[in-house]
């Protein structure tokens, strides 16, 4: 079960960030981002982290990608045409990035991870007092962050000039010309 | 007063009197009375220099005292102080009474300038005074060569007295450029002279090899400083300055300093035979050249001056011939009457306000006084029998006998003859004749001109006689002898007055003086060295400085240049675009790894 | 006065801090503040000299306050002999100077402050005992130089040429900021330079010390010699303008205000020179002296190749520019020639050339305020009404190519005396060229401006020295007089120290020297 | 299922978080594949955390879930900014440091 079931969460973690990165519609794209944020959170599950996996679907399915779907919807300009996820350099990027796949599993397969348990696998309990205990300060300073995150995300995107700076004239061509220039 | 003090206060009385000039300038813009604190000065120091002179009479010792003045490792390395002897009390003398009589001329003849110039005038005599002195009481080559330099530049200043006028402004650069020149071969001279003996004294011991290459580096500077071939043609030029300075210049100070220089070193020089040979024939060509260049000049101040070249060749000679003595006593009369020369042609030009002998002519009519002057003068040049210049000259010739085969001997014999010659040109030209039209209001100036040229009379008449005395003071031999060179000389003198006469007096033109006259305008050595200032010198400046511009500071700009254009290529590489970034780190993660892999 | 050296040092730079606090509108209290605190300086140094025992020599009023202990450098303040005439030679040209641009119009209130700081870096050079303060010290010196062109100096035009062309599409050659940019681009890569000889220094010195002191007590291995003795020598020496790192001087001079051209070319380039003295010959002497031929080499090609430039420049500044840079030159060869008489010249050059350049560029200053043109071409007979600027150029020109009488000669004569009494004896023959060819230039320029005929139209009015113009020409005049014909007065001093010096170097110079 | 698997899958994610990090050109779909990458780093810790027990690894997962979020937030916040200064996502036009 467990060979398969991994077989199965790995296939749809990959191909739904094949998905991600490839869909031409952007609320695919965010929603295929579920689908891999989903299949992570099971792949949690099978790694005895059922609490990992609840917070995985909670804050990210639940969240980010909602937060995602906003974004895209408040950026678009026109209403009704679909929102066009354009791309550009994609020849170079995939042989980069499978160079990258190869490098990474190169070094795995020359180099075997070997990991002996020094400890049984965590509760949820033991994650609590984990958090709460050893953890405490990093908690806290995290809460911080998140805090001076929110604070600062108000603060950016609070209106203060209306008005937006003059973009040239015919600005897709001019953005079209401009890509050209930079990407071979 | 012991010597040294009264030497130092002839030495510096006229320094004095020039830095009170320079700095209570009311006093100096005031004129007149700048004029008479110069005299003052001068008058003190030719005091003091007199007192000395008496006292030596009376049987006074040589006196030297010294002070460190440049220091090395806690010792001297340069001194500076008084040398009084048979050399320098004499000629201190010599220098006192023409500046002194110079400066009264002086005071009327320049009587129509500006006060302010008057007094800038005046205060350059005084440096001219002190600086001359400072090279005539010098005991060693160092302070002999600081006085000479400051010498040249007094010169220069004088020179360029009339700096409104270009051709003044000209001469003057010209004379200290042309006398730096040859200073070049001073300081190397001294150079060479500390490296081998650690001093600056003539007297010190050396070889024969560093002697020669000491004195003939600094006959270099002679050559300059006395004008001899080929450096003498800022002389001529030099004649912009006022008569009065000429007079300063050609007697007593700036020309003198050079034949002072070789009679002051004559140790040195005695050391060194192949110099030698050189001074006799340089001073042999100058002494003819300068003489022929005489007989066609207009300008009556352009006469005296290649006269002063001539005469300074016989000098020159003499001291080649290895008769210091010889030099030195030809270079005091010479003092004398051409000091005297010049007063009176500046007597002339301030009466008929023209330097040309064109427009002289029957003078004698007029000015008496001047004439009387000029005549004494001309006769003592010429060397006529019982005037000054006869004996010094004599004596030149004299010492020449048998030397270098015999041909210098026979040059100076011809300068002689040159000599008598153009100075009875001149005498018939200007003041014999008829009354030119310029000369009908001629006048004497006042008693301030006419008493110097009386008192100049006197020793260009008689200072002849003094010969022995003054060999005597410098432990040379001297006897007057009837021989063959003495009779010749006279002969010649007079021989050059009577063809003047036959000559000139009728207005006719000197024989060959076509070629003479096209040899002066043609001007070659003046000409070389015009051209090689030109090309040689702001040629390569130039040059110069176009490399430091284009190529030198080129480099350095392409060095900036590179940096800039190098930096706005690498710039490309960052394209601003967030996608190449993180390919970039995708690479820099894979190249990592695989280095991590393949190790 | 147990501090005067601090005092003499901070002197300038408490009158800087006073100035900030001064309204920039007060413009008399800013001057006045200025010249309280170079007047201060100037005295503190003339007290120094009546402090100094000329009989015992070495270094004398030490003053010393730990800055960073841990890595051995104390604000240790000193001065040797040298040092005192140099410090006599700054406080004259900063009183001068600041005289000098009492009518700078342009915010006055920075300029005085950025003059005042880099004099306080100058003197600080001068005095200080510690490897470590005497870069600092450089650094104050040189950075402010910057500013103080960029926004107080003046632009020209230099026609496009030569085999290099194509850099003018880039700089504008010959305007202010490019001269600005590249004296401080060449002086900083010197500034590397000695920065990488000073860790060289410190880190084979075996005490972790910058004290100088310990510095010239330690026998440095040859080949560390051999690394530090050229970086010091090209990386002070940039800033002494040898030979070819000199092209800054040129367009710097030319570009820069007068008060900053008297202080630059009249004490900064010394502190090039004398950082190559006092840090090159006498800490690594083995190599110095392996080196010196080179040295003396280059900077024979200094004086003559320098003179000949000027004597092809048509604008005055660029003249007496370039004539800096054939002095320093002469400086150079005193230093190379490790005897007495060649760095009692060198010293004594620097403060000869150091009160003449000083002269010059107050000169052309007040010429240039004037007549507003610096082409030579334009002038003439100027003589007739400015003849005091006229007598005092003359002065000038004359101590430039080393007449008796003044300063110049004193110094040069040392020069090449010890040059030709040192081991390349030939050096003295293009040195001694070179003080011809000034003859000719700087005569060339003076019967230029000042003879001829009184000139017309709007030159017929100008104005001769007024007020406080008068006070660079007269001190600094009369002191070149005053110095050429009793050199005593510094030699004196420079002659202890550089005994000092010389008796710590090897057998071979000590041999050479033998004696005289 | 092993670790090295786990890793397999993690890098395989991390490269085609990559691809799409150096393919898009818009704000929004970078971020997914920035999200993409994260994720791969947190699967990394979860299986470390799982094979070798103990909390430590689950709990970087939590914290590194929650910078995650934070990172969302303010990259989106910036996102709206380039929306607003240029009416338009594309990262490409924020370009300006390069002049």
């Amino acid at each position: 079960m467990s060979a398969l079931g991994f077989a199965v969460v790995a296939m749809i973690i990959l191909g739904s960030a094949l998905f991600v990165v490839r869909a031409q519609n952007l609320i695919h794209a965010v929603l295929w981002l579920g689908v891999t944020l989903l299949g992570t959170a099971a792949l949690y599950a099978q790694l005895n982290a059922p609490f990992l996996a609840g917070v995985q679907v909670l804050t990210y399915v639940g969240g980010v990608v909602t937060l995602m779907i906003f974004g895209v919807m408040v950026t678009r300009r026109h209403e009704g045409i679909a929102a066009e996820a354009r791309s550009a350099g994609a020849d170079r990027a995939f042989v980069f990035a499978s160079a990258l796949f190869v490098v990474l599993a190169l070094v795995t397969w020359r180099n075997p991870p070997v990991i002996t348990a020094t400890a049984p696998i965590a509760t949820s309990a033991d994650l609590a007092r984990a958090l709460l205990e050893r953890y405490l300060i990093a908690f806290e300073v995290l809460s911080l962050l998140l805090l001076a995150a929110i604070v600062g995300a108000i603060v950016l995107v609070r209106r203060k000039d209306p008005e937006p700076v003059q973009t040239p004239a015919g600005e897709p061509a001019a953005l079209r010309a401009h890509a050209s220039e930079v990407t071979p | 007063m012991s010597p040294i003090t009264l030497a130092v206060v002839a030495t510096l009385a006229p320094a004095a009197t020039a830095l009170l000039l320079l700095v209570l300038f009311p006093l100096r813009h005031r004129g007149m009375p700048a004029a008479w604190v110069t005299l003052l000065g001068s008058a003190i120091s030719l005091a003091a220099s007199c007192k000395l002179l008496v006292d030596r009479i009376g049987g006074a010792a040589d006196e030297r005292a010294v002070v460190p003045w440049i220091e090395e490792r806690g010792r001297a390395m340069a001194e500076i102080g008084v040398q009084l002897d048979g050399v320098s009390l004499p000629m201190l003398v010599i220098v006192g009474v023409v500046a002194l009589c110079v400066q009264l001329f002086s005071v009327a003849y320049m009587h129509d300038e500006p006060p302010r110039a008057f007094g800038r005038y005046f205060t350059l005599h005084a440096l001219f005074l002190f600086s001359m002195n400072v090279v005539v009481v010098a005991p060693n080559l160092l302070q002999l060569f600081a006085g000479w330099e400051l010498v040249g530049l007094t010169s220069y200043l004088l020179i360029g007295f009339y700096f409104a006028k270009p051709s003044a402004a000209q001469a003057a650069v010209k004379a200290f450029w042309m006398t730096k020149l040859a200073d070049m071969g001073f300081l190397f001279g001294l150079l060479v002279l500390y490296v081998n003996t650690g001093s600056f004294e003539w007297t010190a011991p050396t070889s024969t090899v560093v002697a020669t290459w000491v004195s003939a580096l600094l006959f270099v500077a002679v050559v300059g400083k006395s004008a001899q071939f080929p450096l003498h043609i800022w002389l001529p030029d030099a004649m912009e300055g006022p008569t009065p300075v000429s007079a300063l210049l050609h007697a007593a100070t700036m020309v003198a300093a050079g034949v002072f220089l070789v009679v002051r070193a004559d140790p040195l020089f005695a050391q060194a035979p192949a110099t030698r040979e050189v001074m006799l024939w340089i001073g042999a060509v100058t002494a003819v050249f300068a003489a022929g260049l005489a007989l066609v000049q207009r300008d009556i101040k352009k006469v005296l001056a290649f006269s002063t070249c001539s005469q300074l060749g016989y000098m020159v000679a003499a001291l080649g011939a290895g008769n210091a003595f010889a030099g030195f006593f030809h270079l005091g009369t010479h003092a004398f009457f051409k000091a005297l020369l010049f007063l009176a042609a500046g007597s002339v030009i301030h009466a008929v306000h023209s330097n040309d002998l064109g427009d002289m002519g029957g003078l004698r009519k007029r000015l008496p006084i001047t004439t009387a002057a000029f005549v004494i003068g001309a006769l003592s040049l010429a060397g006529v029998p019982g005037f000054a210049g006869f004996f010094s000259k004599d004596l030149v010739l004299t010492a020449l006998e048998g030397r270098g085969g015999g041909a210098p001997w026979v040059m100076l014999l011809a300068a002689a003859f040159l000599t008598a010659f153009y100075m009875g040109r001149v005498l018939i030209k200007a003041f014999w004749g008829e009354l030119s039209q310029k000369a009908e209001h001629a006048h004497e100036g006042g008693l301030s001109m006419t008493g110097p040229l009386v008192v100049l009379m006197i020793p260009s008449f008689a200072s002849g006689f003094l010969g022995g005395w003054l060999a005597g003071q410098v432990k040379a031999e001297y006897h007057l002898h009837l021989g063959l060179t003495p009779v010749l000389a006279s002969v010649m003198a007079v021989a050059g007055l009577v063809a003047a006469v036959v000559v000139f007096g009728r207005g006719g033109q000197a024989p060959g003086a076509r070629i003479l006259e096209k040899l002066d305008a043609w001007s070659l050595v003046d000409r070389t060295w015009a051209t090689a200032y030109r090309l040689g010198l702001l040629g390569v400046a130039s040059i110069a400085g176009w490399i430091d511009r284009y190529v030198i500071d080129g480099l350095m700009n392409l060095t900036g240049w590179s940096a800039i254009e190098g930096g706005a290529s690498a710039r490309r590489l960052q394209t601003g675009l967030v996608r190449d970034y993180a390919l970039l780190v995708v690479v820099g993660v894979v190249v990592l790894a695989l280095m991590g892999v393949l190790r | 006065m147990s501090h005067l050296l601090a005092i003499t040092v901070a002197a300038p730079a408490i009158a800087a801090a006073v100035l900030l606090a001064i309204p920039a509108t007060a413009r008399t209290a800013i001057r006045v503040v200025s010249l309280v605190g170079a007047t201060v300086s100037f005295l503190g140094s003339l007290q120094v000299a009546a402090l100094y025992d000329r009989g015992q020599g070495g270094l004398q009023l030490l003053d010393s306050f730990p800055v960073v202990p841990s890595m051995g450098i104390y604000l240790k303040l000193a001065v040797d002999g040298w040092g005192v005439a140099l410090l006599i030679l700054t406080g004259v040209i900063i009183v001068t100077g600041v005289l000098a641009s009492w009518s700078v119009g342009k915010r006055d209130k920075e300029f005085f402050l950025l003059l005042l700081v880099l004099v306080a870096g100058v003197f600080g050079v001068f005095v200080a005992q510690d490897l470590f303060v005497f870069f600092l010290f450089y650094e104050i010196a040189v950075l402010p130089m910057y500013l103080l062109i960029g926004i107080w100096g003046s632009s020209h035009q230099v026609p496009a040429g030569g085999p290099f062309k194509f850099v003018w599409k880039r700089f504008e050659v010959g305007s202010k900021e490019y001269a600005a940019m590249k004296l401080t681009l060449m002086l900083l890569v010197g500034s590397a330079a000695i920065l990488v000889a000073m860790f060289l220094l410190w880190g084979h010195s075996g005490a972790r010390t910058f004290d100088l002191q310990v510095l010239e007590g330690t026998k440095f291995p040859i080949h560390i010699q051999h690394l530090v003795f050229p970086l010091v020598w090209l990386g002070f020496g940039s800033l002494a303008g040898v030979f070819p790192f000199h092209t800054w001087s040129p367009d710097g001079h030319a570009s820069a205000p007068t008060a900053v051209s008297m202080l630059h070319a009249g004490v900064l380039m010394k502190l090039g020179a004398f950082g190559v003295l006092r840090i090159g010959m006498v800490l690594v002497p083995d190599a110095a002296q392996w080196w010196a031929p080179i040295v003396g080499a280059v900077a024979v090609i200094n004086v003559l190749y320098g003179a000949l430039c000027a004597a092809s420049q048509k604008d005055l500044k660029y003249i007496v520019a370039y004539s800096s840079v054939s002095h320093m030159g002469v400086v150079m060869l005193g230093v190379a020639t490790v005897n007495a008489a060649g760095w009692n010249g060198a010293v004594y050059q620097m403060v000869a050339h150091g009160i003449m350049t000083g002269l010059f560029f107050a000169l052309v200053g007040l010429v240039y305020e004037r007549a507003h043109t610096r082409a030579i071409a334009k002038m003439g007979g100027f003589a007739h009404v400015m003849p005091v600027v006229a007598g005092f150029f003359t002065l000038a020109c004359l101590s430039s190519l080393g007449l008796p009488g003044t300063a110049g000669f004193v110094a040069e004569f040392m020069v090449f005396a010890g040059a030709a009494k040192g081991a390349s004896a030939w050096w003295a023959i293009p040195g001694v060229l070179g003080a011809f060819v000034t003859a000719v230039y700087v005569l060339r320029a003076c019967k230029a401006i000042f003879w001829g005929p009184a000139p017309q139209g709007e030159y017929a009015q100008l104005q001769d020295v007024q007020r406080t113009e008068w006070a660079a020409p007269l001190v600094l005049g009369s002191l070149l007089v005053v110095f050429g014909f009793w050199p005593r007065l510094l030699l004196d001093f420079i002659d202890v120290a550089s005994q000092g010096y010389l008796t710590r170097l090897p057998a071979l110079a000590l041999a050479q020297l033998g004696a005289p | 299922m092993t670790l090295s698997l786990c890793i397999l899958l993690a890098s395989a994610l991390l490269a085609i978080g990559a691809y799409g990090v150096a393919t898009r050109k818009e704000a929004v779909p970078l971020l997914l594949s920035v999200e993409l990458m994260a994720n791969a780093a947190n699967i990394l810790f979860a299986s470390f955390g799982h094979f070798r027990g103990g909390p430590a690894g689950q709990i970087f997962v939590l914290f590194a879930l929650a910078i995650t979020v934070a990172e969302v937030a303010v990259g989106l916040a910036l996102v709206m900014l380039i929306y607003r200064r240029h009416g338009d996502t594309a990262l490409d036009l924020a370009s300006e440091a390069r002049q």
